[in-house]
């Protein structure tokens, strides 16, 4: 707990309103630190390694966040609304599943299905969590830890537990292609970043996440349909999971039932070293995408340098809480 | 007449597990009418309200609005209707923008669902400038003071263009000044042809703008009539269901032996230069505007902030506090203004609240002992005429006005001789606020002392012996004897 | 010279063989003379994680690449990476289904299941009551041996197979579902077929902590991680040695003769330790290395080259 | 004034009054939901399965939960003041191993030693998540991710990657010990249960815990030293990782570096079921225990009754989102 806990943003403010250009600088840097932090890893990297700042890298990077990057933006909309979703994981692999069965082998159907498919299971099966989670105030917490396991069986029932490979060349495209020198995983998390950002900022939908999670009972009282928010961010968050779920089937050329064990913990992560606060109603999508660049680029770097798994998993640990510590501490220094 | 109503309410009831907080609620509003609803804390206007919001569901009862028989099942159904609410317990969302607040809900659009933000700044602007509240409509809620957020919330259930306006204590954390803003707006909206209902706790208040009156008491409806037709002393007296003796009970005398003294306390965008003495036996009043640094400065006095510059001194002792557990030491308390935020805990028991900043005394080699809890925490109920269902009962279950008696008693059981209150009669009724005030004077007779702040003027006038006056966060003068009079206090303040 | 540069991708190194792997790894004599620069990659269990982590390598152009795939299916599209980059992949321990890859180096893991399913029928004289602890499912390694045991039950009708489960690998999931077991078929589980030893370990405890002698029990594992070895040597289990030098020295020496061409000679003492692996000049594209049944007489020795 | 409330405390107790113990009996039904929820499934259970009654049975859940319960115990004090602990897996497989390296071989050293050299493992590394979370106000989720991957690289470098087995019979005891009739383990976690409910419920520290979680900024007005008690929660949960360290080391005989990956998730979902909320100050270290016994008795159970992987894992989900959706319903209908 800091000092100051209760005075108000009044000392911040006034030294500020002199000076117009440089006091918005400062204050897009104190709501971003995050990206200083980023920026920061990124130079020391680059110094050390002389690939790491290579457009070929760099696109590798891109590529490699995007799955996590496409699970870590469904979760900010969750935490957003105060919630959590642990199903992220299984969900994926659900929806890959499902879409690879119809992806597979000589009797690969039309690419459209497939796709279909694997979105409307992740969106189904996030409905779920969100209606129980809407309609019978189950904590998130449970529901979807519930669901992580509940889906992660179905994923083992529906093929008996057999990856399914040989997909689809159209299939593979959306993992493996290229579309005007950007792989398309990149384009289909930067298209699902942008679409986010402008709903969260600019939609009525966007204003009600933030006072459903700001503060549920003004949110009720102002007319909205807090149920409703509820049921869809953790609609949204299965659809992006079944986004994602088509993405590292086509990505790695198999559904593997096993995939996305432990995702979760990842996007979450991501979300809240971007300076969500797992409190809700407060964070932005821009501080998502440099958390899962965050991540991306330490993992990319470490394994650029060769460094040893055991001490990657030290210094990886250390670098996350150290990013959020400069971070915080420029927050509440100012 | 009845056919005119724009909304008739009877026989409304609801009971909480069991519990009945409302027997027998009425209310009737008339057309371009404000109509103050009476009662004392935990009365149930609260409750009785929220139905009419369709926040809570009724157990049984009627609503009618002109003369159609309606049922709400969430607030949304009664915004439909035209009507809107300021909420007791104040409701803002602390990372959205004053304006976002404002139209929360129903923002103005763009092609059906983009938020069309020049427009929504440019309403919000219109809708405060008319209202005389200077905020900026851009920045974030959750930066502004207690006074402001309640301005906000005053001017979003006006620009709801609402047929009928429910005012649950909408002045109890704002100064005169805004007060009076308010009431522009109401008399506005009450030539429009609205509705108001209104609840204050501040009988002044009612005397000056409301034309009907229903009062309420346990529950259950006790009368109604024209405001022109009864005098303070009956509505008082109703709504307590008995006499009231004199409203301020004073009786302390101050001595000379000086308790506490702060020099050139300054903290920097907050407040610069404040000295202060406190004499025992004396209650000091600071009076200010809204935003004026008092409660800044007495958190710093508390420990809770450091101060850049200054010195102080208890019992002639130099008084350093690193954090509130040394101001406790020192012998302090402090009641602070905001009791959701920084007061209580509202998910916890009435028990647990009030042994909260003394558990050390209610223990013994770090183990607590319930049954002297348990008994402490009974004695203060009693003492304070604490309204609940048992010491176990959740503050979130209380009605605004205990919940303000049981941060006060929290206070009391660490025994202090400096006793600083925020805005002390917030949200507690007339009866309650007499208790309040005999309190206040019996402490301070002990040879104990009292700083108070408050924006109700006949309060401070009635209790304190000396005023400070702030003004922008500095020492704008200090009145007491003759000088200390409405007129100066005025002056001094703006 | 500028040394060669290996990239070692394996499936992740929780688990005590892929450490033993990644250590001979660093004992071969090309390493420790300096010739080449092996770098060990934790592929944490997930195809995508590899897959990212030969996309780094190949940025950084290393000379060849090593691979353990997690999965047998997930592994063809990061191998095909490389080689349109034209960095050799050759497999070690872990098959992956793709023609790209130059060669393979590694043990047979449905020839595994077999050995284990037999071990354990041979001592119940092939009739009784066995339970089965798998690897997670859907992992190429829990397929292959859950193959080869398939394949040795359903010649023998006499042997009843009571209860099939995974525990992942692990010695404390497989000690709780043994005690289970042991509870809801008191007295008629008589032999346990682990696809891996760390599982076996966790049935042998499970078994001494519900009070019952060991030796009732006909129990193999795979793997010949050091806790088997010691149990074989007291009579509890029976395991069979999955050697880590050789897949991870074997498969070093194939990808240094496709570096450095024909002159290369392999220098691993492994290619005379198994006169059943022949070098071949490098060109074979399948070299299997043999499972050794650990038993008591060669364990000690075992032992002594494992403390080493 | 006086009149009416009491007037209204008659109307309010009277009721009740009549009732005295029937009252109490349903007051504790609606606080312990989850306890019926137990009860019913261990009904459920020992009629379909003969052995699930047992003596015998009934032990190996107590012991087989007994690790989860000591580490779900420990992040019970953690979300009661609104944070998170994500480090006790890694917590505890780095207790067990630096403990066995000096419980191993021949050389193994007098058995208080590796006790408390395990015990001092998990206390310091939960007093740097205490400390960093307390100091600097890094987010209990940020801290303890990135602990979590710390303390596993550690774990590894300690005894490079490889397990220490061949432990001291001794030290095995505090594993597989019997002592009257009950295993050492579950001797152990009801130890800690019993001492942690008594300072959750009698003792000062106790208090602060709730009013820390319930409402920080009030805790810190009231003289609460917030730093300390936040601190103190962190510190508590790493003695508790090391102690589970030591039992999972002799419990299955070595100490493996691996061990205890996810240990988190089913930790806070013993501390959710049973009633505890995230958003911290509200929730009962009885409810913890019986959140670890509906997981140990599922598990348990259904392994019993032979349900296959990919069942289990679809009923185990369901069940848990069905026993917390029916403690909630009973709440909010009453
Ligand atoms: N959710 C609840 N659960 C239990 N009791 C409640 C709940 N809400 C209100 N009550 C009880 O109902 C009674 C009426 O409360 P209400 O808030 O309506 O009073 P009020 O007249 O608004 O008082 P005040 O002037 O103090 O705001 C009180 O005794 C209160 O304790
Ligand atoms: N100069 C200023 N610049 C920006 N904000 C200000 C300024 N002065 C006051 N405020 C706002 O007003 C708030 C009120 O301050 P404070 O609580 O100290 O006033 P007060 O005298 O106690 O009055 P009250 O409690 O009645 O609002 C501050 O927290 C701040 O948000
Ligand atoms: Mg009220
Ligand atoms: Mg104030």
């Amino acid at each position: 707990m800091s000092q100051q806990v209760l005075a108000k943003d009044k000392g911040v403010e006034e030294p500020a309103k002199n000076s117009g250009i440089s006091k918005r600088l400062s204050d897009f840097m104190v709501s971003y630190g995050i990206i200083i932090a980023f920026l920061f890893i990124c130079a020391v990297l680059s110094v050390i390694s002389p690939y790491f700042l290579s457009t070929n890298n760099l696109l590798n990077v891109l590529r490699q966040v995007s799955i996590n990057g496409v699970l870590a933006i469904g979760m900010t909309f969750v935490i957003l609304t105060r919630g959590i979703d642990l199903s992220v994981g299984s969900l994926m692999a659900c929806s890959s599943i499902v879409a690879a069965s119809f992806a597979a082998g000589s009797e690969a159907s039309f690419i459209l299905v497939p796709i279909m498919m694997g979105l409307v299971t992740g969106l189904t099966l996030g409905a779920v969590n969100g209606l129980l989670i809407a309609r019978f105030a189950i904590p998130p917490f449970v529901m979807t830890l519930g669901m992580l396991s509940m889906a992660r069986g179905l994923t083992y029932i529906y093929n008996d537990g057999m990856p399914i490979s040989n997909l689809d060349a159209t299939f593979r495209f959306i993992g493996q292609g290229v579309v005007l020198g950007m792989p398309v995983p990149v384009l289909l998390f930067l298209g699902v970043f942008l679409i986010s950002w402008f709903t969260l900022r600019y939609t009525t939908f966007g204003r009600y996440v933030y006072a459903v999670g700001g503060n549920p009972q003004a949110a009720m009282v102002s007319g909205i349909n807090v149920r409703r928010v509820t049921f869809t961010v953790y609609a949204i968050s299965g659809l992006l999971c079944g986004l994602a779920g088509l993405m590292i089937a086509a990505r790695t050329g198999a559904a593997l039932p096993q995939a996305g064990v432990a995702y979760e913990l990842d996007a979450i992560a991501a979300v809240v070293i971007g300076g969500t606060s797992l409190a809700g109603g407060r964070g932005r999508i821009v501080g998502t995408l440099f958390g899962v660049l965050i991540i991306g680029v330490l993992n990319n770097g470490l394994d650029l340098l060769g460094v040893s798994s055991f001490y990657q998993q030290v210094v990886k640990g250390g670098i996350i809480v150290l990013a959020v510590m400069l971070d915080r501490s420029r927050l509440s220094s100012s | 007449m009845s056919n005119n109503l724009l909304l008739e309410a009877s026989n409304i009831t609801k009971s909480f597990s069991g519990v009945p907080a409302l027997e027998n609620g009425v209310l009737r509003l008339r057309p371009g009418s404000i109509h103050a609803l009476c009662g004392g804390n935990g009365a149930g206007k609260s409750t009785l309200l929220n139905i009419l919001m369709g926040v809570l569901p009724r157990d049984g009862g009627s609503i009618k609005i002109e003369g159609r028989d309606v049922h709400f099942s969430s607030p949304k159904d009664a915004l439909g209707f035209g009507i809107s609410m300021i909420s007791q317990e104040l409701e803002p969302v602390p990372e959205l923008t004053v304006a976002e607040n404002i139209f929360l809900g129903r923002e103005p659009k763009k092609a059906g669902f983009i938020v069309d933000y020049r427009r929504m700044f440019d309403q919000a602007r219109d809708v405060l400038g008319e209202l005389n509240i200077q905020i900026e409509p851009t920045v974030k809620l959750g930066s502004l003071s207690i006074a402001e957020i309640q301005m906000v919330e005053i001017a979003k259930a006006i620009s709801q263009n609402a047929r009928i306006i429910i005012m649950d204590e909408p002045t109890s954390a704002i100064g005169e000044r805004e007060t009076e803003l308010l009431f522009e707006a109401v008399h506005k909206l009450k030539d429009r042809g609205a509705g108001i209902i209104y609840v204050s706790h501040r009988m002044n208040e009612l005397f000056r703008i409301a034309d009907d009156y229903t009062i309420m008491r346990d529950g259950t409806f006790v009368g109604t009539g024209s405001m022109g037709d009864i005098d303070r002393k009956y509505l008082i007296d109703t709504i307590l269901g008995k006499e009231l003796q004199e409203e301020f009970s004073k009786f302390n005398v101050p001595g000379e032996r000086e308790i506490l003294r702060v020099e050139h306390y300054t903290r920097h965008g907050e407040f610069k230069d404040i000295s202060l003495s406190l004499k025992e036996g004396e209650i000091l009043g600071i009076f200010g505007l809204m935003g004026s640094g008092r409660s800044e400065f007495l958190n710093t006095l508390f420990g809770i902030n450091a101060p850049h510059d200054g010195e102080a001194w208890i019992d002639g002792a130099k008084f350093t506090p690193r954090g509130p557990r040394d101001a406790m030491d020192a012998g302090m308390a402090y009641v602070t203004e905001d009791r959701k935020g920084n007061g209580l805990l509202v998910g916890s028991s009435i028990r647990n609240n009030i042994s909260m900043a003394s558990v050390k005394k209610v223990s013994k080699l770090g183990l607590v002992s319930s049954r002297k809890e348990a008994k402490v925490a009974r004695l203060q109920v009693e003492n304070h005429q604490i309204k609940s269902s048992s010491i176990e009962m959740e503050v979130r279950h209380m009605s605004g006005g205990n919940q303000q008696k049981v941060v006060l008693a929290k206070w009391l059981q660490t025994d202090p001789n400096i006793l600083m209150l925020d805005e002390p009669t917030r949200g507690i009724d007339v009866g309650a606020k007499r208790e309040m005030y005999r309190f206040m004077s019996e402490f301070s007779r002990n040879g104990k002392g009292v700083i108070m702040t408050s924006s109700e003027i006949p309060e401070i006038l009635g209790m304190s012996d000396r005023v400070i006056v702030f003004r922008k966060g500095r020492l704008a003068g200090e009145l007491s004897g003759s000088d200390l009079n409405q007129d100066n206090l005025a002056r001094l303040s703006s | 010279d500028e040394p060669i540069r290996v990239g070692a991708a394996t499936y992740g190194l929780q688990g005590e063989f892929m450490q033993l792997w990644s250590n001979s790894l660093q004992r071969h004599p090309a390493v420790e003379s300096g010739q080449v620069e092996v770098t060990v990659f934790d592929g944490r269990y997930d195809a995508l994680v590899q897959n990212n982590q030969f996309e780094s390598m190949i940025s950084r152009q290393y000379d060849a690449i090593l691979f353990v795939p997690i999965d047998a299916d997930a592994c063809a599209s990061a191998v095909a990476m490389a080689a349109s980059a034209g960095i050799p992949v050759v497999g070690s321990n872990a098959l992956c289904n793709t023609d790209q890859l130059a060669a393979y180096v590694g043990s047979d893991d449905v020839l595994a299941g077999e050995m284990l399913a037999n071990s354990v029928l041979t001592q119940l004289d092939y009739q009784g009551n066995v339970v089965i602890l798998e690897g997670p499912i859907g992992q190429t390694g829990q397929i292959d041996r859950g193959r080869g045991i398939d394949k040795v039950l359903s010649e023998y009708s006499e042997v009843n197979v009571l209860e099939r489960r995974t525990a992942n690998w692990s010695r404390a999931e497989a000690m709780a579902l043994m005690e289970n077991w042991l509870t809801s078929h008191r007295g008629q589980i008589q032999g346990v077929i682990a696809q891996n030893d760390e599982m076996a370990i966790g049935a042998i405890e499970a078994i001494i902590a519900s009070g019952l002698s060991v030796n009732d029990f006909a129990i193999a594992g795979a793997d010949g991680i050091t806790d088997a070895l010691t149990a074989v040597k007291e009579g509890h289990m029976e395991s069979i040695l999955q050697d880590a030098d050789a897949q991870a020295q074997g498969g070093l020496d194939v990808a240094l003769r496709l570096v450095k061409g024909e002159s290369y000679q392999p220098l691993s003492p492994i290619w005379d330790e198994y006169s059943e692996l022949e070098w071949n000049d490098g060109q074979s594209e399948l070299y299997y290395v043999p499972w050794t049944p650990v038993t008591l007489d060669n364990v000690e020795q075992l032992l002594e080259k494992r403390a080493r």
